[in-house]
């Protein structure tokens, strides 16, 4: 699947997407995976109640299921407007 | 119903106008628009980093959520992107309906989950040379619970 | 603070455009326009009578009551009288704040104040030749009791 | 002083404006002295809850005095907006 970051989180990994194989059920499963890779990853994973995830797009939770998602995003709460 | 999201400044005078002029059915127009403002710390320019595609859908989506909560005849949403400086305009909406009240309720309405609700992230950069994501207010999210 | 009672069409999206870029040291600029909506009889025209210098005066001290009320950085109320007709523009209120909260609660609150408590009365010609004046609504009297 | 008449009140009593010689100490006073004068005043003020008042330009009530007043309104409730 895509992931994408956004704002600092894109800042702490380095990169705005990329291309992971992941048998993560969960979105917070894959972020074990990711925060299990470098320090880069488990630093911008460190706080999960400071960041928000989209699947396909869409707002989601951490505990949603990532069964047939091909788009998974990270990045902190919005300040549009 | 009309959404756009955009890099290029837009001229908030002409589009309120255009929109105001296009509403023969409507007694009310309610605009809002932000802009850039100066900050204490001396605000160089402001950079909006957005999500696009999601960015477009959850606009729709809102100004789709405004039309089934009210009775408006017409909904517009511009918001920018990229760098701004202090003064540029940095989004509007416009929300036309026969009554006042709804084209007020559903202009906040709009606002509020446009404020922490749809994908762009704000960084300032002063004077000095400082450059900070903008931090989201317990506020905004507050507002989003009275709808 | 600008307040204008005038028989002359105004031109909505420059009043606008001017005032929100006026507004360096605010964020968020709210405007109403009121526009005059093609009813089911047909309508040909409405006529506006008001109070000279009363209603000067009364919309002066509503613009002060607001600004008393919300931090607000500026406020704009022009309002025609006479003859208009259908599409044209009849009044238009603009807010300007550093919150989006203070200029929406100001431009409601002027609004509702505008409409029952400012000297004017609307007549509405019809195409058939039937000439009304408009009814007050007990809406825009209860409007009130919020504030 | 002077008294001045708006929307149907003013199309009722068929004047926008006279000058008035009174001795009535409030609104209500006033009222009456005009609804005696002729058909088309009491008319016009045949139903006091769907008028109002200003004097010298500031919104009343019908029991306010008179005393030093130099402008009367009548009217109906305002349809501004």
């Amino acid at each position: 699947m895509d992931v994408l970051y956004f704002a600092w989180v894109r800042e702490r990994i380095g990169l705005p997407k990329e291309r992971v194989e992941t048998n993560a059920a969960t979105v917070a499963e894959l972020v074990e995976e990711l925060r299990a890779r470098e320090e880069r990853y488990a630093m911008a994973f460190e706080d999960l109640s400071a960041l928000r995830v989209a699947l396909d797009q869409e707002l989601s939770d951490f505990d949603a299921p990532l069964d047939g998602v091909r788009e998974v995003a990270f990045f902190p709460p919005m300040t549009g407007g | 119903m009309d959404i756009r999201v955009l890099a290029d400044p837009f001229d908030f005078g002409a589009e309120a106008q255009g929109f105001a002029a296009r509403q023969s059915a409507s007694g009310a127009v309610v605009t809002f628009t932000g802009i850039v403002r100066d900050t204490d710390a001396g605000l160089l320019a402001m950079e909006i980093e957005h999500y696009p595609g999601m960015t477009e859908s959850q606009l729709t989506g809102f100004a789709e959520q405004a039309r089934k909560r009210w009775a408006l005849e017409d909904v517009l949403v511009i918001h920018r992107h990229g760098r701004m400086e202090p003064g540029d305009m940095i989004m509007m909406v416009a929300t036309a309906a026969r009554h006042r009240k709804d084209a007020f309720d559903a202009a906040e309405f709009l606002m509020d989950f446009l404020k922490s609700r749809a994908p762009f992230w704000k960084r300032e950069i002063t004077r000095d040379g400082a450059s900070d994501w903008v931090q989201s207010k317990d506020d905004d999210e507050d507002a989003l619970s009275r709808w």
